[in-house]
Order: C-alpha cells, then structure tokens, then sequence
C-alpha cells in the first residue's frame, strides 16, 4: 500500500476506481497470471485481454520484437471468444476488489453490438471498444482510421451497452487524432482511451526477415511515451469526456505526465514484461508525486498542464 | 505469491562459446521446481526492455539460498550484456517458469541435447539419477559443453558432431536410431536443441513407438503466460504458449510444419 | 576509411555517393561545427539545415527535451535564408567531396519554387523538399499530410529546380504515408526521403509546463526507428522513385534494416548529439556488415527484406 | 580536429549536495581552452541519448594528462548517474566547448556565483590571480561550496545567503551593489548562477556603468552549435546559441525579459 496520505481514488465515466492505474488490455491476459504475483485488488482496474465474438488463435510466431525502449507485437487478438470469458474469467476476475473493463473488437458493428449486450448482462464494470488494434486486416484498422466508421461502431456499441459505460480505444496512426475522439464523443462514447500501438517493422539483418511473421507489429513501450502525452493532450482540448491514458508508462512520472496532459486515469502495459510489480509503483510514486506537490488528491493532477 | 528475485553470480565459468553462470536463487527452487526443463527470465540490463529466457541447467535447494545454474551462448545485445556480468553481480531473475520435462518416478530415458541444448539436459540426467543415457551433438567438439558431469550422472553418453571432430560424424538423429535399435527398454526421449534437430528426434522417436519430449523456442514477452506473444503451433490447429504451457510439449501436440 | 573491400557508393536519384550515409537536416547545421571533428569528405552527402527564402530565428528556447531513446525538438526553422546560404554555406561546403543536399520550407508553392531556382543556379546537388516540418504553423504541417497540397508543392518545385534532382521529405503524421509518396511521386519528385519527425510532447511534472516552449515537438532518436522502417517499407512497395532512409540510426544495423526496407541511402541525425563520430561509425559497419554478408556493394542491400 | 575523450575520474569529493570530480582529459585543456567559462559535454551512460553540459571549475595543462575539475548538483536522470561514478570510472567528454569569460591582462574583476554557479567563478578567480574579488551566494551556507579556493585565490571572498546562515543575509545583488559602492576599479563583473540572480546582478553592472559577462544555461542538444537547440534571446530580437555563442555572454546583449 502506498506511503502516503493522498486520496488515489479517481472517477472514469461514472466508474470510481480506488487508484487511477489500470493495466493495459492484452498484457495482463485475464488477470490469473500477474494474480500468482500480488493482489489482483491493488490496480484500478483490469481491462481484459481483447476479446472478439469467436474464439480466435492469432496470428503465428514470431509475434514480439524488441526496439530501441520498445516493444513491437503482432498477437492479433487471440482469446477465447466472448463467452468463455464471461463463463470461465469473469467469475475470477470478480474474486478481486478491482473494476473489470473488457476490450472488444469486432468485424462488423453488428458484432460489437452482440458482444455489448453479452457483456453488459454479465455485468463488467466497463467496455473498452478497440477500434483501433492495427494487427487484424479485417476491420481492424479501418473503424479506428475513420470518423464515420469509428462513429458507427460507438452508436452500436452504446445501443447495446444498457448502463455500463463504454470507452473507445483511439489508434495513433493517423493525421488528426482529435477528429476520431470528435467523432466517437458525439456517438456517445462514455470515455476514450489512448492511445493503441503505433505501427511499425523490425527487421533481422542477417536472415533478411522482419522479426513478426506478420513483418509488421504494432509499438509500444516508453519509446511510445511523448506521443502519448501529445494525443492525449491534444484529444483532451477537442472533447469533454474523460480519457484513460496509456502508451510507455512505467513510472509514477510518465502517468503523472499523462494525467497533467489530460487522463483521468493510466494504463501500464509493456512495462510489464521488464518489471510484473509496475503497476503497483507507478500508483505508489504518482502518490508520492501528489504528496510532494501538496495534492490532497491524484485526480486533482488530471488535465492541469500550463501550456506556454 | 510469485516473485522475482535479485540473484548473486557465485560461479562463473567459459565452456568454448557458452558461459555458465550459478545463481542463488532464495527460495526459488523450493517454492518453483516442476522438473528439469524450466527456465528463468532474466533481465539483461536497464537498456534492454525484454528479460532472456534461459533454461535451468541444474538447480538445488539449498540454505540460505537455493542454486539454479544456467549456460548460454552470445547471440546479441541481452546476452552480450549477461556474458559481462561478474561472480558478485546481481541479476534480476523471474523463475522457475514454464512446465518441464515430465518423467516417470524410476524411469529410464534417452536424452538428447544439441549445442546450447545440451545443458538443459543436466537436469534430466540428475532428476534420473544415473539410469538415463545422454547423446550430446553439436557443431564441432568445442561445442559439447558438461560432457564429463553427464559422464557422471548418465548411463551411457554418446556424441556426435557435425564437422566429425568428437565421436560420431553427423547429426544427433542418427546415434537416437542406433540406440532405440539397441535398446527397446527407454521410457521415452527427451530433447532440447534447434528445432531441425528436435523435428528429426520427434521423427525417430515415432518411428520407434516411443513418448517423446521437447523443448521448444520462441520469443517472449512477459514470460507467465499474461501477454500470449509465445505461441507455439499444435499439431491441432490450436496455439500453445511456450512459456506457459511449455517451453517443453509432447512431441506428437506440436505442429513441426510450422 | 573503413576496413573492408566492399564497394560503398550508392547512387540516389542520379546522384552518386561515395557511400550511403547522409547526415540529416538540421542536426548538422550546414556542417562548419562537426567539420572540426572529422574531414566531411567521409559522408556520403550532407543534408544542409533547413532554408527558408528569408532568414528566420525559429521558436523560443527551450527547444529541446529528452524522452526514453529519443528526443523531441522544437528549432522551428532557425536559418539565414537561402541567399546566406548560397553566399556564405554553400562555398564552404564545396570545399569537400561530399554531395550538398539543400533542404527547404516555404510558407506557399511559390517560396518553394523561388528557392529551387536560386539553389539549382548556385549548384547544388540535390533539393529536399521538405512539406514535412511539424513546428511551423504556417503551411508546414498542412503540406505533408494532403496528397493534392504535397503534389503541389512538388510540381513548383521540380519546375524550378532544372537538371537538379528533386526529394520530397515525408512526414510521419499521418493515417497513410503511401498516399502522399505516391502523390509527389506522381508531381514528380525524383526521389523522397523519410521519416521526418514524429510529433509528441514531454511535460515536466513539477513546474507542469511542457518542456518546450513551443510545447510539442518533433520525436526523433532510436524511439522512431522501428516506425521508420515500417514507413520505409511501405513507400518503398508504392512507389518507384528511390528512397533516403532516416529515423533513429545509430549504428550500422539499424542503416542495414533501412535499407533492406527499400532505402538506397540512409541519413543519420539525432545520433550525433550522443557521438558525433556516429555516421562515421554507421558506414563503417554498414560495410563490415555487407562483408559478412558476402557482398561486393552496400547497395545490394537496397529492398532485399524477404517478407513472411 | 576536435575530438570526443574517453576521461578517466582521478578524484571525487561531495561538498554539500555538490559532486566535485577531477578528470584526466588528454590533450583536452593543451587544445581546446579559451578561457574560464567554457563547459564540458558529458555523456551519463547508455540509456541517455543527451549528454550533459557541465561548466569547467578549474583546468590546468598537466603530463601526460591535462586536468579538469568539474562540480555538479543531481537533478534528474544524467547527474543521477555521474554523481554515481567512482574514482577509477571513465566518462566520454566533449570539450572543452564554447566561449568563456573575457578577461584583459592584469584584470581585476568582480566574481559572482550563485549556488552550483560558484564553481564555474574559480577559474576566473585562478585566471585573474588574486586580483579580484568573490561574491559567493546560496540559499544556505552549505551551498558555498569551495570557499577556502576562493580564500586562497581572490583578494577578498564576501558571502550571501537567503536565509542569513552565512555571510550577508540576503541576495547576491546587494553585495555586488555595496562593492561597487566602495570600489570603482573592477574592470567588470563576471557572473554565473540561476538567470534570476543573473538579471540582478547584470541590472546593479549596468546601473554603476561597468562592464558585465555572464554565463547562460539553456538544453542542449549538440553542445557544438550545429543543432541549433540551445538559443538564448537577444536584446536586439536575434537569437544567440549557448554552447557556441556563448555560453559567456555580455549581459547587455540578452534579452532579460525572455
Ligand atoms: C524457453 C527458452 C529457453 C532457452 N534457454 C536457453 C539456454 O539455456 N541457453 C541459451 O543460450 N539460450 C537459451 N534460449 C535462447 C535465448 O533466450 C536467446 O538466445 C536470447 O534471448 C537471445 O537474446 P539476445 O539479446 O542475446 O539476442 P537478440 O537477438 O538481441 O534478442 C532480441 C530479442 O529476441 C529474443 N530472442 C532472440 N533469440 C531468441 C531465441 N532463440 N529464443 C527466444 N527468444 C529469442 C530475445 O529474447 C530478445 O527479446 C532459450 C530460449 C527459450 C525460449
Ligand atoms: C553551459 C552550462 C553549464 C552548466 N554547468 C553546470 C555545472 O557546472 N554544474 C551543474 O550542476 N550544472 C550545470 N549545468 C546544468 C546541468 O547541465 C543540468 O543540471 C543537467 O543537464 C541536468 O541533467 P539531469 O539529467 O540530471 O536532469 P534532467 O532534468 O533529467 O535532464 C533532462 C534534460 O534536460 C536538460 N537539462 C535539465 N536541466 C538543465 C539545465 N539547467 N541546463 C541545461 N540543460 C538542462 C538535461 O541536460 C537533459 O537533456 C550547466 C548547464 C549549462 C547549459
Ligand atoms: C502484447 C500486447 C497485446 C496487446 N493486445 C491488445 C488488445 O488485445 N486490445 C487492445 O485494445 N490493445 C492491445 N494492446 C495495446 C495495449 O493495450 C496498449 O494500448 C499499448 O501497448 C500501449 O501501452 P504500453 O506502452 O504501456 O504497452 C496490446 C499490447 C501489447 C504489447
Ligand atoms: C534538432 C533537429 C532539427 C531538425 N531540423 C530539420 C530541418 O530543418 N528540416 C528537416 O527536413 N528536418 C529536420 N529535422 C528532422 C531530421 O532531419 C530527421 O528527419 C529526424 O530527426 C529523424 O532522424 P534521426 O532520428 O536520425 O534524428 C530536424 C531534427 C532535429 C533533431
Ligand atoms: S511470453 Fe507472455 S505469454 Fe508467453
Ligand atoms: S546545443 Fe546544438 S547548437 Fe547548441
């Protein structure tokens, strides 16, 4: 537990979480692994591995490289399918005092909307729409790169959600991430988060291959950080609702940029694999951090930055 | 609960290209041993984001500490850096990970291990308590690390090399088929190696009617099974994860055509 | 000079180096600095810092912050104009067997041109083109992120430029880098040199003011590597015309990887600041590399990656 | 040709929160010194691609090496690591880079440091040869480090706090205003320290009509002046650049409301 006097609790669309630091959908698969380490009841909260309407096997190995403070992955969304999760790690996953978000993504908006209603009847804290993970070719890309698609997918989701808040997960590859969060804010979107990886390619020089068997993956990591506090201040300026950071935090520092540029709350996911207990110190040095800036509160960092 | 472990470097020791280091481990081998096979994810400096998976060579509980002894080869920057670090260095260790090699309580088995495969294998010949037989292969002689503790801890041990420069002349799938030839009474093979040489071990293994283990190779993320980038191909259609699930399968559950 | 038999030069455009590491725009000043360290005559070309038609002081300091494995910076364009160039850089610069590459930004189409003409009369070897500088409001960004703005641009510029070849600096910034080299290639440039960089944002968490004055900057360094070669990659498989590979080299493997990915050459920038023997030390290896291949050229690296 | 140094660290000593290091730097100070006020580009390890500037305190050509005193205070990632090198250790050093203080021949000057911009004062103080004066501030009497140099070196060393614990209980500014007072021969004021401290000082020189150079901070990128990140904003509406232009600049130049 933290040190510190500093009340960590944060609100994201309705949803209160004890501390503001969430791990990253994809890198804490569904809890039970990193829960042999600590109490899955220290985080924020748990956005699930992506979860699609079909169980699916991914895309084949080699799917990470390494790059200079950076990760390149290409898993292509393997999971169990919607209903095994609700069967088989929600149940588990409700073991813990933590808030629950599951990451969706689908082919078509009509199968965002089934997986909504599926979720919102098992009763997750939250749905994280990925619009935007840049491995899958059908769709995936497309929905995130596109405001009227992004916009579509959103309505369906909403419409299908009943009362759990749902929170669109923006990519970074594009022009102008503001006119996505536009576009999904006025569908109705309860939250954005950001950002997804950025593509790119690593190649071995010797086999003449790229590392991926998919020849490119998507980056994450701290080589990611500034353009994660960039989009996320630049998404905060153009829309109301709130934002979950994320995109190379693996200090109490980086979330604290994060929240100053806008987010309510952080995601930790590729600090992870260096370090199982990131999470757990990026929430006790942000506490510090507020402490040490006299904050009675975390959240009382969010959106706070003083641009020149 | 799980944890990762600052490990002191007691021993350190060159083996022609490899180099082996032993660590002691705290409680590691006490509260994580599954069997020889396992490995260790080490983190090869603060430059470097992803840990190294690097198998047990040998491991033992201990007071204060348990010992886990690995080896390794430098094939760039992580083990580069590994290949730097001195009896007294500190190295940030997750472990014992992954299923090992499965073996039956007095069982007998053929353990076949190839260059940097070899010492895995150690742990096979101790956990069979001298009833196993070894075959070690690699490029040339200088390859064929530990031979004299498999002297030790095998029955029998046989090598074979590519270049001719150490027993016999060729690839390691051969000496497997002289043995299983020979001798009808092994409880299974177990291997570790690249994975040419462990689809040909598989191969003869299933010629001959008899289990086989291997352990396989992939890249990895997280290393506990949370971050599914260490996919391994089932012979099913499905994916593994090598850390996880592996790093050692049945050889029959693993799809060689990959 | 480096210690292998392996033939160096490349050829970019119709422009002949004798080896394929360029120095970056802007990192290098128009080379009087770095010409204390090393005789310039051992690059293969020198991008100058970026001209604009009239001298320029650039933005506010601090224009530089620090993130993991990269840098963003914020100049903003600070030159003496193309006229200083040519009267008091460019002679200078002819002192030494290196190919002078001359980079330019205009505010509008005709900027361009006008420096084209003044630059192809004063000779030099090569014009880069760039629509891609993400720190000057006026035009810069808007030029690098739309086809028919970049095409424009292109089109004044190659009918300015006369016999001199013409290379179009693309940005990073956008959903789809294919269509705007596939628009210069059509306006026709001669060649296009990528990755600019990318825009992000550092924050200090005490004072919570950005760290640059300006406060978002270009990312540049190792971070952007793996999104360089991606790019690299990409144009390489939409256009014809040849590639200048940038983003992130520090050594002789990551020029390899670029190259592979369908550069011909490659320019080496934020390296310099930790080693300014750094382009030195990339050609080296690049050729130690080729040798260990079994090449007899460098350029036979050029597109070979062998994709899943 | 100007070249990059591998230095060896040939002493250390903490004074207060400051590291004071020497380092044998080759041909370093032989080639490249141009008077006290130059700094040195230090690289702080792998994992940071900027190096540090860090302003030499004092320097003298030595056989077979040359010797530079630096002195720091930790303020982030960089001066973390070299605050933690040993004597022993090696650091990759630029230098000595930019233009320092302009002093004439038989000069007698007013020193004034401000905190960690003590230091950067000692080699004017070494280079004026007892001539001239020192003006030492810090918020408390542990940040006047080196006092017993300037004793020893300076014809007269007076003291500033801001919370009185040594010396003049007060800023700088009115000690460089009461010195002024009582001695109309300096041939000018030298300064370094926060740009607050300098703005006063330069304000107190400009009113008393004397001459004064001070020496700017800015990050940087390059440290040579090809990168162009490190500008300082001119009184005339032009932008200088700290490593080369400066990083010792006559204070009527800058534009003190930048
Ligand atoms: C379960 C398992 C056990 C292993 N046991 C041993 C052992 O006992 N001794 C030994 O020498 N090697 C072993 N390896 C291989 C070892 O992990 C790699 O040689 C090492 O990761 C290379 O790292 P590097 O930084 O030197 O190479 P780089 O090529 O610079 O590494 C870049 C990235 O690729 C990964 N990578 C590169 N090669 C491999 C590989 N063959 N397998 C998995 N990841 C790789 C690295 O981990 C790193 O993430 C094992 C691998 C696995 C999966
Ligand atoms: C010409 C010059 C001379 C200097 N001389 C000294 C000296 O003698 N002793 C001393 O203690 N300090 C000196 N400084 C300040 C010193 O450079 C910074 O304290 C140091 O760079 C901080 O690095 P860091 O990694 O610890 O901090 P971080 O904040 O982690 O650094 C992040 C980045 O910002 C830069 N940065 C941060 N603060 C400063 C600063 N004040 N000036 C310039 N860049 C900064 C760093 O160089 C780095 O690139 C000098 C600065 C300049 C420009
Ligand atoms: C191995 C891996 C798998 C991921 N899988 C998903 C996923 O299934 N759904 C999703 O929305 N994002 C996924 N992501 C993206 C992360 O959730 C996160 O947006 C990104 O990694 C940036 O954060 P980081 O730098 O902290 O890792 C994945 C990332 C990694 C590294
Ligand atoms: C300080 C600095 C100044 C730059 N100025 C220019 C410029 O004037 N014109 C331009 O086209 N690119 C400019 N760039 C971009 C570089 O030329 C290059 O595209 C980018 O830095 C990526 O390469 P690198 O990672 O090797 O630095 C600048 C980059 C830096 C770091
Ligand atoms: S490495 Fe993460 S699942 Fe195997
Ligand atoms: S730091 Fe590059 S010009 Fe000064």
């Amino acid at each position: 537990m933290p040190d510190t006097n500093v009340d960590l609790s944060v609100t994201l669309a309705g949803m209160t979480m004890k501390n503001p630091v969430v791990v990253a959908s994809g890198t804490f698969g569904f809890g039970r692994e990193y829960g042999q380490f600590y109490d899955l009841g220290q985080l924020g909260g748990i956005c699930a591995k992506g979860l699609t309407l079909n169980p699916r096997e991914g895309n084949p190995a080699p799917r990470i490289a390494e790059t200079p403070m950076g990760i390149l992955n290409s898993v292509g969304l393997q999971n169990p399918g919607v209903d095994a999760f609700i069967a088989h790690e929600l149940p588990f996953l409700r073991n813990f005092d933590v808030k629950v978000i599951a990451n969706i993504s689908g082919n078509t908006p009509e199968e965002y909307g089934i997986m909504c209603e599926k979720l919102a009847g098992a009763g997750v804290d939250m749905i994280e729409v990925n619009i935007s993970c840049p491995n899958v070719k059908a769709g995936g890309l497309a929905y995130g790169t596109r405001p009227e698609l992004a916009a579509e997918v959103t309505q369906m989701a909403k419409s299908h959600a009943g009362k759990v808040p749902v929170m669109v997960k923006l990519s970074p590859n594009v022009t102008d991430i503001t006119l996505i969060a536009r576009a999904v804010e006025e569908a109705g979107a309860d939250a954005v988060s950001l950002i997804n990886t950025l593509r790119g390619m690593r190649i071995d020089v010797n086999t003449r291959r790229p590392i991926l068997k998919m020849n490119t993956g998507g980056l994450s990591g701290p080589a990611v950080l500034p353009v994660a506090v960039r989009m996320v201040w630049e998404v905060a300026q153009a829309v109301k609702i709130p934002i979950l950071g994320m995109g190379g935090v693996s200090r109490g520092e980086d979330a604290a940029q994060l929240m100053l540029a806008g987010a309510s709350a952080v995601a930790v996911g590729t600090a992870l694999f260096a370090d199982p207990y990131a999470p757990i110190k990026v929430r006790d040095e942000l506490g510090q951090i507020a402490q040490r800036q006299g904050l009675t509160a975390v959240k009382e960092l969010t959106g706070q930055v003083k641009p020149w | 609960m799980k944890v990762e472990r600052k490990c002191t470097i007691v021993a350190r020791e060159e083996m022609g290209d490899a180099i082996y280091l032993v660590l002691e481990a705290g409680d590691m081998v006490r509260t994580s041993y599954a069997g020889p096979g396992q490995f260790v994810h080490v983190k090869c400096g603060e430059g470097l984001l992803l840990r190294r998976p690097i198998s047990v060579c040998s491991c033992q509980e201990d007071v204060p500490n348990d010992l886990i002894a690995i080896a390794f080869e430098v094939r760039g920057d992580g083990t580069r850096w590994l290949a730097q670090r001195k009896v007294g260095d500190t190295l940030d260790v997750m472990g014992l990970l992954g299923n090992g090699f499965s073996i039956k309580p007095k069982g007998r088995y053929l353990l076949v291990g190839g260059g940097i495969g070899i010492p895995p294998m150690r742990g096979c010949a101790q956990a069979t308590e001298g009833r196993s037989t070894a075959i070690l292969g690699g490029r040339s002689k200088d390859k064929i690390i530990l031979q004299s503790c498999f002297n030790d801890e095998c029955a029998k041990v046989l090598i074979a090399t590519d270049d001719g420069s150490l027993g016999h002349h060729g690839f390691v799938d051969a000496l497997v088929r002289q043995e299983l030839e020979q001798d009808k009474n092994y409880d299974g093979v177990l291997a570790c190696g690249p994975k040419p040489m462990l689809r040909n071990v598989a191969n003869v293994a299933q010629e001959f009617g008899i289990p086989c283990q291997v352990s396989m190779e992939e890249r990895m993320g997280c290393g506990v099974g949370a971050c599914l980038v260490c996919a391994c191909d089932m012979a099913d259609g499905s994916r593994k994860h090598v850390c996880k699930d592996g790093p050692v399968f049945d050889s029959k559950e693993v799809d060689w055509n990959a």
